[in-house]
């Protein structure tokens, strides 16, 4: 899609007018909050880009949200909506802290491996009853997807506070998982780890699959055209369960990741809705691999920078929310513009 | 079962299914038009917050819900015009707008009402019952004394029937839903048909948040909607925004609400029962879909 | 009048021309002439580059179709703008459907009902204002196109192709039709790639050639060879005979198959080696369903269909197409093509099942060369660039691009429904002789078409399809166009149908 | 500074901590900053880092939201002093600070069962329930309905408990439904342990006619005449001791402040609205109850440890 387009004076004077917009408005914000808006800024790239340790929080961050998109745009690829996200990565998390608290294999790297298999598997299988209801009884996946997030959230509310409850702790969650299964930061003093190369990893080979594989291409024209991509001898039914699974695996692996890399247990309101997020990324994106790690940096950059704006500045926390609303707003505004609508 | 436990049901699940109710009758108008609206739960959210805060400065709860309305339909306004003219995607600007009213209304609370996540006042009005005393059981607990705005959704369902199925207004909004090409070559301009729809859509939602925070409660808490924005969508997908199965599917999503708190004992977790009303709205489209396949063959 | 379009085609170079008061004006000209975008400029649909448009003498620029729809000005388009869910009556009047509210802004379905049902008898067509549209066939889809702009009583009628799907003895009360609005005084826009209909309809004729006006002429000074030569610029032989390479084998054998809904009832023929069998009858008599049926996506009550030899009726498509078949759908925008995807993307599509490209990976200059053959072969005009969006080739030039790629298949069988739909002349013999090698070969070919003059100047055998039946079966050179249009309206053959089966 | 797991305004330990550490600016004229984490784990981490290499004594509130992360941040800066607030830590330069909830709550149980059993009162009926409604299930909310629970049948095992979770802490109307549903049930007296959603629930026993028992802070004066008295949490008082020791150096690095009934970190309200609805005698037999906790007579139930 986007490889077929030119760049073109316009296209560029419409994305500077874009950023200027953005800027503009966030500044206005930012000034309503009670700071000057340069003082805004400067506090937010700091905080986000400003010495290593801020940098490596932001790319560190990047992580469940790159693959929490990737886990829309696999299925939107096929015509599928997959906004279960949320619910596959809860699975997944938790697939991987059950792995990492109960079982020990005696190598670290085929525990982590392991791990996050399961995590896989486990988001997986939380698409798989919307994707087969989809394609048996066609039954609508937004809806499957959607409600299956909220029992996701039940279930695993349920197992963290009964069958898997860490006893020593007065919060649902579940124990540590083993030493031998974390993956270890790599810089002193950051969360910053290798998990970080596991998603821009997966993404690179998404990309591939996508513009060099043949399977990745069925996805595309099964998604373009259906109908078409039947009569042409792709089995439709198939590739798009295909593209819910993976989508779903992307996503468990997203918790998987968070958890082995970063929380080391599963913990009530363990996802402030990187599902969501990531919904939006790719949307912005155009369910393009290497777009949302652009546009999962952006976000990413905003609330590391927008936590280093409330620290030294009366500038209150919510106000992240509104600059991440107001930037998606233009850009989804102006992407019809600059790259013209999907539709053609 | 017994009577007191069947009313206390019944009473519950109304008062659950209003919100949800016009919230989805809402969506239910942008759906026809082509619309999938995510940002009902914003919506909802900030007239929920404006029909606080003004029924708590004038006293009467007619401004609040008023001033909710019209907070809703404004933001309906720029909804639409994102989607409808900018030509953005329904889903990036509905999320963005839930995201940003999430926080909209913390802001506010913060600068209004000095640093609260909740907001509560002996002072904010609430909205009118219709209080009538018959002495009858089953009038008195079946048909009356449920807030003015139950009553309302229920005649807006019928009356959203009427107008999406048997207006000219109906007609071309259904046209925008499913071939918007003619509707341009009829000349008719497809913008205006959506934002038509998104603002009423607005006003629905408007009164569904001004029914929870006015009614169901009186007062603002943070994000109070609980995702009841996200239920109206599973029920308008279900129901395939037809107005009278909106109207059943919402009554029946209420009644499930009911049974959640109800269900919860020794033997049944309070999340097991908390997932009632998500497994059983899969559950409905399940039936559904099982049996439209058995109507019409396999496909 | 110019218009580019903004990946730089242009489609449109400094075109003038001039339509008079009460006029049938023609528009002729090859696929991707640019007919259809000046149109559209004319409608309001596209905005023009550069240009004006004088109406009446009065300026004239709509932005949108509003503004030309309330200067009286209709359009038939070249692809449906008809919504399925809603009825005859209610498509026709959309936009003008609170003439009929009464009481409480309800819309009075009787009178609309009553005042389209008006306007059906006086063309003297026959649908029921009350169908739903997703239940007429094409044809009758294209008459409610026509009803649409006939309704609004507009002055100024553009009509773009609007024959392309008519069945023959359609298209001669179509145009009687059209007439019959000239007489009432209104001016008329006509655009067919078939001369025939153009000469006998048209005042006069505007060629368009590659986006450049070549003149205005008056009908009488210019006749069908000339008209040709001035639309492609080389003289061509519009004459044709069907192939002469009968084999004796068999290559595909259907044998009494009927579907679950009784579209299609007791079909059987063999198809020998070598042999283009015709398919003629009006469209919604079973063409779809034996499609579909050959296909491998229409359930079967009964029958067997052989392909060399083995039953294929239990194998889906892509197991099809392995055993030797190859499909040209009708429906080109629908079902042929991934009109948002590239040109070599739609060209790779079925192929990329056997391996041509790679068996995991996809192998970029294969898949590139591969296309460009097509391209080339079938001289699909794109500018060159077969990564543009399949969307911005005109319709011919799609059309040209499926049929190049399912006959890149080699295939034992093609079955072809619709294949020079919308396809000017030069593109309609560039297809036909494709067909004639592929026959050569030893394959055979079911046409399945609604264009007489096509299947008798291809076919070696035509079998007449009535209400999902084959009604009558001929062979060339006994051909009779009278007779085949009585079995296809169902004056012949349809008794013994009706005695038979009541 | 404190590192707030939740956000201020959650009518619970995050605004007790802010009331505390404003006091404490107001007494000592400290520097402080409170950092929000909204429940987001993602944020735990930074938060504390960001709090610890700009401050010297940082709040840790609730502890047990951030065990894992304390312990990384903790051992970055050793030169600093954490407050595990709710909890006790083993690490080195963590003082902890853990509340007896079960203790203030067992209170409370005793008050909604002796009250059940006072029929003359307006608002209650002839059957021996009272309810409890908690938002979020977790484990802390059940240590409150285990203290709940076990205060209730000391003083009258006959009396029943009806036991409800919202599923929510940020749901009001779910909650008032929930405690409607409890009341119909015959609950005259509802203990509710539910955050925001319990304003729901305090909401209710205003519609709907019953006696209701708040949280954390002292909520009679959100509901006059139907809240008979709150169960406190006082980390307000908390945090301004442990500033006050921090300023006074007599701070020491992995001591543990207990607050229970003992030294009056947790206990009911006995405020107006308690006098104006609770009878004298009840009154006198909470006191009684209370000293028997702070001599160790009685052990309350918990469902923690
Ligand atoms: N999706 C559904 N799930 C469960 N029950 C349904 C569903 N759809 C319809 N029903 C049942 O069918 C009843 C009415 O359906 P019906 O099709 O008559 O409604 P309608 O299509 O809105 O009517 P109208 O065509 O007059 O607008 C509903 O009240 C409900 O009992
Ligand atoms: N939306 C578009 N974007 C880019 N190019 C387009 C677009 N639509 C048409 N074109 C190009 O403009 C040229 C003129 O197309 P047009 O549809 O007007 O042809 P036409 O004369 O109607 O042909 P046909 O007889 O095949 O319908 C073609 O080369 C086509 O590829
Ligand atoms: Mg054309
Ligand atoms: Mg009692």
């Amino acid at each position: 899609m986007i490889g077929t387009r030119t760049l073109s004076f316009r296209k560029l004077l419409l994305s500077l007018l874009l950023v200027l917009c953005i800027l503009s408005v966030w500044a206005l914000i930012i000034w309503f909050g009670g700071e000057s808006p340069f003082k805004g800024f400067r506090y937010i790239i700091e905080g986000s880009l400003g010495n290593h340790y801020q940098f490596l929080s932001t790319l560190n961050k990047m992580v469940p949200l790159i693959l929490a998109a990737a886990a829309v745009a696999v299925p939107a690829w096929t015509g599928m909506w997959n906004i279960g996200g949320e619910g596959q990565l809860l699975l997944g998390a938790f697939g991987a802290a059950l792995v990492g608290f109960s079982i020990d294999f005696g190598v670290g790297l085929v525990n982590i491996v392991v791990a996050l298999i399961v995590s896989a598997a486990f988001g997986m299988a939380w698409a798989a009853w919307p994707a087969f209801f989809k394609i048996k009884l066609r039954m609508d996946e937004v809806v499957t997807t959607l409600m299956g997030n909220y029992i996701a959230a039940q279930l695993i509310a349920y197992l963290i506070n009964n069958p898997f409850r860490d006893p020593r702790s007065p919060l649902a969650q579940t124990p540590y998982i083993k030493s031998s299964f974390v993956i270890p930061y790599l810089f002193e003093g950051s969360q910053f780890s290798a998990t970080f190369f596991v998603a821009i990893g997966m993404v690179l080979v998404l990309f591939i699959f996508r513009k060099r594989f043949i399977t990745g291409y069925e996805f595309d024209i099964t998604g373009s055209n259906p109908v078409f991509a039947g009569l042409s001898g792709i089995r439709v039914k198939k590739t798009k369960l295909l593209s819910m699974l993976i989508g779903g695996a992307l996503a468990g692996l997203a918790g998987g990741l968070l958890v082995l890399g970063m929380t080391q247990r599963v913990m009530q309101s363990f996802s402030p809705g990187y599902g969501f997020t990531g919904l939006l990324i790719c949307l912005l994106a155009f369910n393009d691999p290497l777009l949302i790690v652009g546009i999962a940096f952006l976000f990413s950059a905003l609330q590391t920078g927008s936590v280093n704006l409330q620290l030294f500045t009366s500038v209150p926390a919510e106000i992240s929310g509104v600059l991440q609303a107001v930037m998606v707003l233009f850009v989804a505004a102006f992407k019809t513009f600059i790259v013209g609508r999907r539709e053609g | 079962m017994d009577i007191e436990l069947i009313t206390t049901l019944f009473r519950t699940s109304i008062r659950m299914a209003t919100p949800i109710l016009l919230a989805s009758l809402g969506g239910a108008l942008t759906y026809h038009a082509g619309i999938i609206n995510v940002a009902m739960e914003g919506l909802m959210l900030i007239s929920a917050f404006f029909s606080v805060v003004f029924s708590y400065l004038t006293g009467s709860a007619f401004y609040g819900i008023i001033a909710g309305v019209v907070a809703s339909m404004l933001i309906s306004l720029l909804y639409s015009v994102f989607v409808s003219f900018l030509k953005a995607n329904n889903f990036a600007i509905g999320f963005a707008i839930n995201i940003l009213i999430s926080s909209l209304t913390l802001f506010l609370m913060r600068v209004m009402f000095q640093g609260k996540n909740a907001f509560n006042s002996p002072d904010i009005a609430s909205i009118m019952e219709l209080k009538v005393k018959t002495g009858n059981y089953f009038l008195d607990n079946y048909l009356l004394n449920f807030s003015i705005l139950t009553y309302l959704s229920i005649a807006i369902a019928f009356l959203l029937a009427y107008i999406i199925y048997k207006t000219s207004f109906g007609l071309r909004l259904r046209v925008c839903g499913e071939m918007p090409q003619a509707l341009t070559a009829a000349g008719i301009k497809v913008g205006v048909i959506q934002l038509w729809a998104s603002i009423l859509c607005g006003g629905l939602c408007g009164l569904a948040g001004a029914q929870l925070s006015l009614y169901n409660v009186r007062m603002f808490s943070r994000d109070m909607t609980g995702g009841r924005g996200f239920v109206a969508l599973a029920a308008i997908l279900i129901s395939g925004g037809k107005p009278k199965r909106v109207l059943f599917i919402s009554l029946l999503f209420g009644l499930f609400d009911a049974l959640s708190v109800k269900l919860q004992n020794e033997k049944i977790a309070p999340q097991f029962a908390l997932m009632l009303p998500y497994i059983m709205s899969v559950v409905v489209l399940l039936l559904f879909h099982l049996k439209t396949r058995k109507q019409y063959g396999k496909a | 009048m110019s218009k580019t379009y903004p990946n730089g085609l242009e489609a449109l170079r400094e075109v003038s021309f001039e339509v008079r008061k009460g006029e049938i004006h023609a528009i002729v000209g090859e696929n991707g002439a640019g007919k259809s975008t000046l149109m559209n400029i004319l409608f309001g649909l596209i905005k023009p580059t550069s240009g004006e448009i004088l109406f009446n003498n009065n300026h004239f620029s709509p932005k949108h179709p509003s503004e030309a729809i309330d200067l009286g000005i209709g359009m038939v388009h070249q692809h449906f703008k008809l919504v399925q869910s809603i009825t005859v009556a209610e498509n026709i009047v959309l936009g003008m459907e609170n003439r009929f509210q009464s009481k409480l802004r309800r819309v009075d379905r009787e009178a609309m009902n009553e005042s389209v049902a008006s306007l059906i008898d006086r063309l003297r067509m026959s649908i029921s204002p009350d169908d739903r549209i997703d239940s007429l066939p094409i044809s009758k889809r294209q008459q409610v196109e026509i009803l649409k702009v006939l309704y609004r009583e507009a002055d100024f009628v553009i009509l773009d192709e609007p024959t392309a799907v008519l069945a023959p003895n359609e298209v001669e009360d179509f145009l009687e039709f059209v007439r019959g609005i000239r007489e009432m005084g209104k001016t008329v826009i006509f655009i067919s790639h078939r001369l025939g209909e153009v000469f006998s309809l048209a005042d006069r004729i505007t060629i368009l050639r590659r986006g450049n006006v070549i003149g205005t002429f008056d009908k009488r000074d210019v006749d069908r060879e000339s008209v040709a030569n001035m639309m492609i610029g080389t003289a061509t032989d519009l004459s044709e005979d069907p192939p002469d390479c009968l084999g004796n084998e068999s290559v595909l054998s259907v044998e009494g198959i009927s579907d679950v809904s009784g579209t299609i009832r007791d079909l059987s023929f063999q198809l020998r080696e070598g042999e283009i069998l015709g398919f003629a009858g009006v469209g919604g008599n079973g063409q779809e369903e034996l499609f579909e049926a050959l296909a491998g996506s229409l359930r079967l009550a009964s029958g067997d269909i052989r392909l060399v030899g083995s039953s294929i009726s239990s194998l889906d498509t892509l197991e099809r197409r392995r055993a030797g078949l190859a499909l040209i759908t009708d429906d080109r925008m629908g079902k042929g093509l991934a009109p948002d995807r590239s040109i070599v993307e739609n060209c790779m599509a079925g192929h990329h099942k056997f391996g041509k490209f790679g068996k995991w990976l996809i192998k970029d200059t294969d898949a590139r060369s591969f296309t460009e053959s097509i391209v080339a072969d079938y001289d699909v005009r794109c500018g060159k660039n077969i990564k543009t969006a399949v969307r911005a080739l005109s319709g011919g030039n799609m059309q040209k691009l499926l049929v190049g790629r399912e006959i890149a298949y080699e295939p034992v069988v093609l079955v072809a429904a619709q294949p020079t739909a919308g396809v000017d002349v030069a593109a309609r013999k560039l297809i036909h002789d494709s067909f004639r090698r592929l026959v050569k070969t030893g394959s055979g070919v079911i046409l399945i078409s609604g264009d007489l003059e096509e299947i008798m100047g291809l076919a070696n055998r035509i079998i007449v399809l009535y209400r999902g039946r084959a009604v009558t079966e001929m062979t060339h050179p006994h051909y009779d166009p009278t007779e085949i249009s009585y079995y296809m309206t169902g004056i012949r053959g349809a008794q013994d149908d009706r005695y038979s089966h009541s | 500074a404190i590192v707030a797991g939740d956000a201020i305004g959650d009518r619970g330990f995050t605004d007790m901590a802010y009331i505390g550490i404003q006091e404490a600016q107001k007494q000592f004229g400290i520097e402080y900053k409170v950092f929000e984490c909204n429940v987001d784990p993602s944020k735990y981490f930074d938060s504390l880092r960001a709090a610890a290499m700009n401050y010297d004594l940082i709040f840790v509130d609730p502890g047990y939201f951030f065990d894992k992360e304390l312990a990384e941040v903790s051992a970055m800066f050793p030169s600093k002093t954490f407050v595990y607030i709710d909890g006790t830590s083993s690490l080195p330069n963590v003082v902890s600070v853990p509340f007896k909830q079960n203790e203030g709550a067992f209170l409370a149980g005793c008050l909604a069962a002796l009250l059940t059993n006072k029929t003359e009162l307006c608002k209650i009926n002839a059957e021996k329930i009272v309810g409890f409604v908690g938002g979020f299930d977790m484990p802390v909310i059940r240590d409150y309905q285990a203290g709940f629970e076990h205060g209730v049948k000391y003083v009258d095992p006959s009396v029943k408990v009806i036991a409800r979770y919202a599923g929510d802490h940020y749901d009001p109307a779910l909650g008032k439904e929930t405690a409607y549903s409890v009341f119909k049930e015959g609950a005259d007296v509802i203990f509710q342990a539910a955050g925001p959603t319990g304003l729901g629930i305090l909401e209710a026993a205003r519609d709907y006619g019953f006696y209701a028992i708040g949280v954390d802070t002292d909520q009679g004066y959100l509901q006059p005449g139907f809240i008979v008295s709150s169960m406190m949490k006082k980390v307000d008082v908390a945090v301004l001791d442990i500033v006050r020791m921090q300023i006074e150096n007599s701070l020491e690095k992995g001591s543990v402040h207990v607050y229970g009934i003992a030294n009056g970190g947790v206990g009911l309200a006995y405020n107006q609205f308690m006098m104006d609805t609770v009878p004298a005698s009840v009154y006198i037999e909470i006191s009684e109850i209370q000293e028997k906790i702070s001599n160790g007579e009685i052990v309350v139930d918990s469902y923690l440890d």
